[in-house]
C-alpha cells in the first residue's frame, strides 16, 4: 500500500512537468498543424543553459528560469521564422517536409551541444537536490514539489493568457481556423512564430526545473520529444487541457512501470502506450473525457 | 535527356562499375563503393514507399536491422551461413512489415511517419533487451566469408571484390525493381495513392492493399540490405543497425538529396551521401590532418579533431539545407543545380523564362 | 428488381441530419437528376452511394445487391463511377496517366490500359492534351478529366457531381452533349446539379431535395412547377422594403 | 469608393479571373451574381487579400489594397464575412465577436460596438457564453455577420450569407443586411439567392467563367432575359 502511494505521488509530481512539456508541444501542433520533433532537443538546450549558469556563476536553477525561458523562446521564434515558415510556400512530393525539418533541427541542436559540452553526463547538485519531505511514510522530493507548483502556476498563467488577452485569443483563433483569423486582421505568421516560441519556452521551463533532480547529456532530447508526443496523443492532439491529463497519465504510467515491471522497460512502456493510443484512440483521451 | 543518350550513359556506367575492381585494387575505394551500392538499395526502398506512394517512412532501420539480425541470428543460433540472411532477412522484414502496415496504414501523413519512427525505436529496444536471443548491447560477431586477398586468373583481387559485386548486383536489381514497378499497373496505382487517396479509392484502387504491397517491397529490399550488411561488416549491434541517425535519417537524406519520386535519385543520393559522410569521418580524406601537420595552424588542428565526430551534426544541417533550398533533390531540381554550377546555363534559363 | 435503389437513407453528422430519409429509384439507361440548393445534401448522397461514408440507416441497392457499407473501391468494381465536385486531379501525373490509372481496373496489360485510356480521353475531348500534367489544366478540362477517369473504370452507373459549375454557356452546351453521348453509349447517369436549366434539359426524372429531405420527384416540368422547389431554389422575393 | 481595375488572377496555373473591373459606390448594396465557380468568391477573396491578383489593381479611397498583407486589409475598413461562416468553433460567441475587433481602430471601440451588435442581434446576447459550434445555422450566421460588424466596416463583404438557411431565416439575414446598410455601411454581397438579392440591391454585376458579362441595377437585371434564363431557371 505504501509503495503504491509512493509510486502514485512520485508519478503525479513528475506528471506536472510532463504536462508542461506536453502543453508546449500541443500549442505548436494546434497552430501549425505539425509535430515538432525538435521539442525535446529545445528542452535539452535549455538544460545546458541552466547547467552552464550553475557551473560558471553558481546561479540557482530556479533563478536561471529567467534566462533559459526567454532564450529558448527566441530560439523557437527564430526556428519558426527562418526554417519552418518558408517551407509553407514550397510544393513538394513530401508533405511532411516541415516535420522532417524539425528532425534535422533537433539533430543539429543535439550535435552542437555535444560539440560544446561533449557527451559526458552532467548534473547539478544543489543543497536541496536530495531533500525530501515526509508525510507519514510517503516522501516528497522537495525540488519535484517546487517544480509541480511552478508548473501549475505557469499553466494557469498560460491559460489566462490564452483566454483573456488579444494575442492569446488570436493564437486560439489561428489554431481553429487560420484563414478566418487572417480575415479578422490577425497576422498569422507572427502569431505562429509567437506560438512556437511559447511552446519552446514552456518546454524550456520544464527542462530547467528538471535539472536539480536529473542528469543531462546531449542525447536526452530524443526521448523527451517522444514523451511529449505520447502526452499529446494521450490528451488529444491540439488540446491544452488534454495535455495536462496526458502528462499526468504518462508520469503515473512511467512510475508504476518502473516500480512494478522494471526500470529497463520504462522506455518500452512509453512506446507501447504510444502505439496503443495511436491505434485505439486517434483522438486521445479527449474522446473519453470529452474535454 | 535524350533517351538514346541516357541508354548509352547507363550502359557505360554499368561497364565501368563491373570492370572497376579489376583496375582499382584500393580497399578503401572498394569499401566506399560497396557502401554506396548498399545505400542505393536502401534509398530505392525508401523512395518506393515515400516518393512513389507518398507514405513517408521515418524508420527504415526497423526493416534494415531486422534483416541484419536475421543474418546474425542464423549463424549464432542455427549455425547456418550468414548468406541465408539475404533472402531470409527480406522475408523477416516483410513479416514485420505486415502487421505493422495493416494496423498503421489507417494513419495518414505525419502520423504514419511517426508510427514508423516508433517501430524503429521499439525494434532497437527489443534487440537491446532480449539478451537471450540477441546478446543485447554486446552485439553479434560473425566470421566473414572473404577476408583474405583472392587469387584468380585475372590476378590477385582484394577480399572486398566479392562484396563489391554482390552489392552491385543488389543495387542494380533494386533500381530495376523500381523501374519495373513504376512502369506497371502497380506503379500507376501507387502514384494515384500518393496524389489523392480519395480519388484513387473512387477509381477502384484498394488503397490499403496497395500501400501494403509497397511497404512489403520496401521492407524486403531493406531487409536484404541489412542481411548484406551483417555479412560484409561481420559485426552488428542494436545501436548500429537500428540507428535512427545513421540508418533511418541517412536513408531519408539519400532519398531527398537525390530526388524523391525519381528512379535514379536515390542512386545519385547514395553516392553523394556516402562521400559526404566519409569526408566528415576522415577529415576530408585525411587532407585536414596533413594540412594541420604542414601548417601547424591551431584552427585546423581543432577543426580536424572535431570534424570526425560531427557527421551527425552535418546530417542535421544537410536535412535543413536540402529541405529549405532543394526540396526536389539533385535529380528533381536538376535545372536549379545546373544553373548554380554553370553560369551560361543560368543565362539560358533566364532567356527561356523571358520567352 | 430495379437497377439502382436508395431506400430511406439517413445520415447524421452530430445532431444535424445531412440526409434525412431519402428514397429514390433509378431505371437503367436513365439520366436521373438530383437537385437542391447548396448545402442541401446532394454531395452527401453521392458520398453515401460511393462508399466514402456509411448511412446510419436505410439501404442502397445496385443491380439487386446491397452496397451500402462496402468499401469505395469495391463499389467501383461493381460498376459505379463518380466524379468529385471539387475536382481531384492526380496532379503530378499526365492526363493520360490519370485515365490509365482508372483504366487498369479492367485491363491486364499496359497496352490495353493505354488504349482504353486513349479512347476515353478522345471521347471526352481531351485528345490534344493527353500528355499535359493534370495539375496544369484549366477548370473545364479538369472537369472533363474527372469524367474521363470515371468512365475509364467502365461504369454502368455514373455519378456526376456538379460537372457544369463554373462553365460559361458555350462550355455548358458542350458538356451537355458529352453527358448525352455518354448516356447513349449505355451508361446510366445520376447527375447532381445546381443550375436548373441544365438539368431540366437532359434529365428524364428529377429528384429535388432541401435540408436533406425529399421535396418532390417527377418529370422536369412537374418539378419546375412544384412550389416547394421554387421556394427552396429561388427564395421568396418577399417584401423588399424590409 | 472601392475601385477594381483590370484584375487577372490564377490559382496555380489555372486562370480564375480575367480582366475584372468594377466599382463599389459609397452607401450602396452591390451584388455579384454567377454560377458556382464563376469567380464570385474569388473576387471577394482577392479584395480581402487572401488571394493575390497577377495583374490589375484594387484601390480603396485611393489606397492600393492589392499589395497590402491580408491581415492589414481589415484595418482599412474592408471586412469579409466568409462563406460558410467560418466561426471559431471552440470559442464562445463573445470571444468570436471580440476576434472581429482586432484591428487597432476597432479595438478602441470594442465595448460599444459589442453592445451595438447585441442590440442588433438580441439572440447573440442570450448565447454569448455558448461555444460557436453549438449554435444553430441561423445563429451562426448572425454571429458571423456580427463578428464582421465588430471590425467597424466601411464596406462589408458577405459571401453567401443565406447558404443552408431556410427561406424564413434567409429573409431575416437579408433584413439585417438592409438594416446595416441603412446605418451607412456599404455592402458587397455574393448570393445564390438571385431573386431576393436582386430585390434588395442597388446595382449588380453578373460573372461568367471569371469575367464580368453584365451589369446594371437590380431591376434591370431582374428583367434581363439572359439572367432569367441562366439563373432563374425560367
Amino acid at each position: 500500500m505504501e509503495l503504491l502511494l509512493q509510486t502514485l505521488v512520485s508519478g503525479f509530481l513528475k506528471g506536472g512537468l510532463y504536462a508542461l512539456i506536453g502543453i508546449g508541444m500541443t500549442l505548436i501542433m494546434g497552430v501549425m498543424g505539425i509535430i515538432n520533433l525538435a521539442h525535446g532537443q529545445l528542452m535539452m538546450v535549455s538544460m545546458y543553459i541552466t547547467y552552464s549558469l550553475f557551473a560558471l556563476f553558481g546561479v540557482d536553477p530556479y533563478v536561471s528560469l529567467a534566462v533559459s525561458v526567454p532564450a529558448i523562446f527566441i530560439l523557437g521564434v527564430a526556428i519558426q521564422k527562418f526554417f519552418l515558415n518558408p517551407l509553407m510556400k514550397i510544393d513538394t512530393i513530401l508533405p511532411e517536409n516541415q516535420v522532417l525539418m524539425t528532425v534535422g533541427i533537433g539533430m543539429a541542436l543535439t550535435e552542437i551541444m555535444r560539440f560544446i559540452f561533449t557527451s559526458d553526463y552532467k548534473s547539478i547538485q544543489t543543497s536541496y537536490s536530495k531533500t525530501t519531505l515526509l508525510m507519514g511514510n510517503i516522501s516528497f522530493s522537495l525540488p519535484l514539489l517546487i517544480d509541480f507548483f511552478i508548473a501549475v502556476i505557469l499553466t494557469g498563467a498560460l491559460f489566462y493568457f490564452l483566454k483573456h488577452t488579444d494575442t492569446g485569443r488570436s493564437i486560439r483563433a489561428t489554431a481553429q481556423d487560420r484563414d478566418a483569423a487572417i480575415l479578422m486582421g490577425v497576422n498569422a505568421e507572427r502569431i505562429t512564430s509567437i506560438t512556437f516560441g511559447l511552446g519552446a519556452g514552456l518546454v524550456a521551463a520544464a527542462g530547467t526545473m528538471l535539472m536539480p533532480v536529473f542528469y543531462l547529456f546531449p542525447d536526452i532530447g530524443g526521448p523527451f520529444t517522444r514523451k511529449a508526443f505520447v502526452i499529446c496523443i494521450l490528451g488529444g492532439l491540439g488540446s491544452s487541457v488534454g495535455a495536462i491529463f496526458g502528462g499526468i497519465t504518462l508520469g503515473l504510467v512511467e512510475a508504476f512501470g518502473a516500480t512494478y515491471i522494471g526500470m529497463e522497460f520504462a522506455d518500452m512502456i512509453g512506446l507501447i502506450i504510444f502505439f496503443l493510443v495511436l491505434l485505439v484512440l486517434p483522438g486521445g483521451l479527449k474522446r473519453i473525457t470529452g474535454m | 535527356m535524350d533517351p538514346g543518350v541516357k541508354k548509352t550513359a547507363i550502359f557505360a556506367l554499368l561497364v565501368l562499375f563491373v570492370s572497376a575492381p579489376l583496375f582499382v585494387k584500393n580497399d578503401y575505394f572498394l569499401h566506399l563503393m560497396i557502401l554506396a551500392f548498399m545505400w542505393v538499395v536502401i534509398g530505392s526502398a525508401w523512395n518506393l514507399l515515400a516518393g512513389y506512394t507518398g507514405q513517408v517512412l521515418f524508420g527504415v532501420a526497423a526493416f534494415f536491422g531486422t534483416g541484419a539480425y536475421t543474418s546474425g541470428l542464423l549463424v549464432n543460433h542455427l549455425g547456418w551461413s550468414a548468406w541465408w540472411g539475404l533472402p531470409l532477412g527480406g522475408v523477416t522484414a516483410v513479416i514485420l512489415a505486415f502487421p505493422f502496415g495493416w494496423i498503421c496504414f489507417r494513419l495518414r501523413g505525419a502520423y504514419f511517419a511517426l508510427a514508423t519512427l516508433a517501430l524503429n525505436e521499439v525494434m532497437r529496444h527489443v534487440a537491446t533487451i532480449w539478451e537471450s536471443l540477441t546478446d543485447g548491447m554486446a552485439g553479434i560477431m560473425i566470421l566473414q566469408t572473404f577476408y583474405a586477398p583472392i587469387t584468380t586468373p585475372l590476378g590477385i583481387l582484394s577480399s572486398k571484390t566479392p562484396y563489391y559485386f554482390i552489392s552491385f548486383v543488389m543495387a542494380a536489381l533494386s533500381i530495376a525493381c523500381v523501374i519495373l514497378v513504376t512502369r506497371s499497373k502497380l506503379g500507376y496505382y501507387l502514384l494515384s495513392i500518393r496524389e489523392d487517396q480519395d480519388a484513387a479509392e473512387s477509381l477502384g484502387i484498394n488503397t490499403r492493399l496497395y500501400k501494403m504491397i509497397s511497404l512489403s517491397v520496401t521492407a524486403a529490399l531493406s531487409g536484404v540490405a541489412g542481411g548484406f550488411f551483417t555479412n560484409y561488416m561481420g559485426f552488428i549491434d542494436p545501436e548500429t543497425v537500428f540507428s535512427l541517425h545513421d540508418i533511418s535519417i541517412m536513408a531519408i537524406l539519400v532519398g531527398i538529396v537525390g530526388g524523391v519520386g525519381t528512379v535514379y535519385g536515390p542512386a545519385v543520393g547514395a553516392f553523394i551521401m556516402v562521400i559526404v559522410q566519409e569526408m566528415f569521418r576522415t577529415g576530408v580524406f585525411g587532407l585536414l590532418s596533413s594540412l594541420a601537420e604542414g601548417t601547424g595552424s591551431g584552427a585546423i588542428i581543432t577543426l580536424e579533431k572535431h570534424i570526425s565526430s560531427a557527421h551527425v551534426l552535418m546530417f542535421g544541417i544537410l536535412v535543413v539545407l536540402v529541405i529549405r533550398f532543394m526540396p526536389n533533390g539533385v535529380v528533381g531540381d536538376w535545372g536549379k543545380v545546373a544553373a548554380l554550377v554553370t553560369p551560361c546555363r543560368r543565362a539560358n534559363m533566364r532567356q527561356e523564362a523571358g520567352e | 428488381m430495379s437497377f439502382f435503389k436508395v431506400e430511406s437513407v439517413v445520415k447524421r453528422f452530430g445532431g444535424l441530419a445531412a440526409v434525412d430519409n431519402v428514397s429514390f429509384e433509378v431505371e437503367k439507361g436513365d439520366i436521373f437528376g438530383l437537385i437542391g440548393p447548396n448545402g442541401s445534401g446532394k454531395t452527401t448522397i453521392f458520398n453515401l452511394i460511393s462508399g466514402f461514408i456509411k448511412p446510419d440507416s436505410g439501404s442502397i441497392n445496385f443491380k439487386g445487391r446491397r452496397i451500402d457499407g462496402l468499401k469505395t473501391h469495391k463499389i467501383c468494381h461493381l460498376g459505379i463511377g463518380r466524379t468529385f465536385q471539387v475536382v481531384k486531379p492526380l496532379k503530378r501525373m499526365t492526363v493520360l496517366d490519370n485515365v490509365m490509372a482508372a483504366a487498369y481496373r479492367r485491363a491486364n496489360t499496359k497496352n490495353h490500359a493505354r488504349s482504353i485510356a486513349m479512347e476515353t480521353v478522345e471521347f471526352c475531348g481531351l485528345g490534344g492534351r493527353a500528355d499535359h500534367l493534370s495539375g496544369k489544366l484549366t477548370l473545364g478540362d479538369r472537369k472533363r478529366l474527372e469524367i474521363a477517369r470515371a468512365l475509364a473504370t467502365g461504369p454502368e452507373l455514373l455519378l456526376l457531381d456538379e460537372t457544369f459549375a463554373g462553365f460559361n454557356p458555350t462550355e455548358v452546351n458542350e458538356a451537355i452533349k458529352l453527358v448525352e453521348k455518354i448516356n447513349s453509349s449505355g451508361v446510366t447517369i445520376i447527375i447532381v446539379e445546381h443550375i436548373m436549366k441544365v438539368i431540366m434539359s437532359i434529365s428524364g426524372t428529377i429528384h429535388a431535395i432541401n435540408f436533406g429531405k425529399t421535396i418532390t420527384q417527377g418529370t422536369p416540368a412537374d418539378v419546375a412547377a412544384h412550389r416547394g422547389v421554387i421556394e427552396a431554389y429561388l427564395g421568396e422575393p418577399g417584401d423588399a422594403q424590409g | 469608393m472601392l475601385k477594381v481595375e483590370g484584375v487577372d488572377l490564377r490559382y496555380g496555373d489555372m486562370p480564375a479571373l480575367w480582366d475584372v473591373s468594377f466599382e463599389v459606390h459609397k452607401g450602396e448594396i452591390l451584388v455579384l451574381l454567377g454560377a458556382n465557380g464563376a469567380g464570385k468568391s474569388t473576387i471577394i477573396k482577392t479584395l480581402s487579400g487572401i488571394l493575390r491578383p497577377s495583374r490589375g489593381s484594387i484601390t480603396f479611397n485611393n489606397i492600393r489594397l492589392d499589395t497590402e498583407p491580408a491581415h492589414e486589409v481589415i484595418c482599412h475598413g474592408l471586412v469579409h464575412v466568409p462563406e460558410g461562416r467560418r466561426l471559431f468553433p471552440e470559442m464562445t460567441v463573445e470571444e468570436n465577436l471580440i476576434m472581429g475587433s482586432m484591428a487597432p481602430e476597432a479595438k478602441k471601440k470594442r465595448e460599444e460596438t459589442i453592445e451595438w451588435v447585441y442590440s442588433l442581434f438580441p439572440r447573440l446576447r442570450e448565447r454569448k457564453n455558448q461555444l460557436a459550434n453549438t449554435l444553430s445555422g441561423g445563429e451562426q450566421q448572425m454571429a458571423a455577420v456580427g463578428r464582421g460588424l465588430m471590425g467597424l466596416p466601411k464596406i462589408l463583404m458577405l459571401d453567401e450569407p443565406s447558404l443552408g438557411l431556410s427561406p424564413l431565416l434567409a429573409r431575416d439575414i437579408f433584413k439585417i443586411i438592409q438594416l446595416v446598410n441603412k446605418r451607412g455601411v456599404t455592402v458587397l454581397l455574393v448570393e445564390q439567392n438571385v431573386k431576393y438579392s436582386l430585390s434588395i440591391c442597388d446595382r449588380a454585376y453578373v460573372l461568367e467563367n471569371g469575367r464580368i458579362v453584365l451589369s446594371g441595377t437590380g431591376e434591370e437585371l431582374a428583367r434581363n432575359e439572359h439572367v432569367k434564363e441562366a439563373y432563374l431557371g425560367v
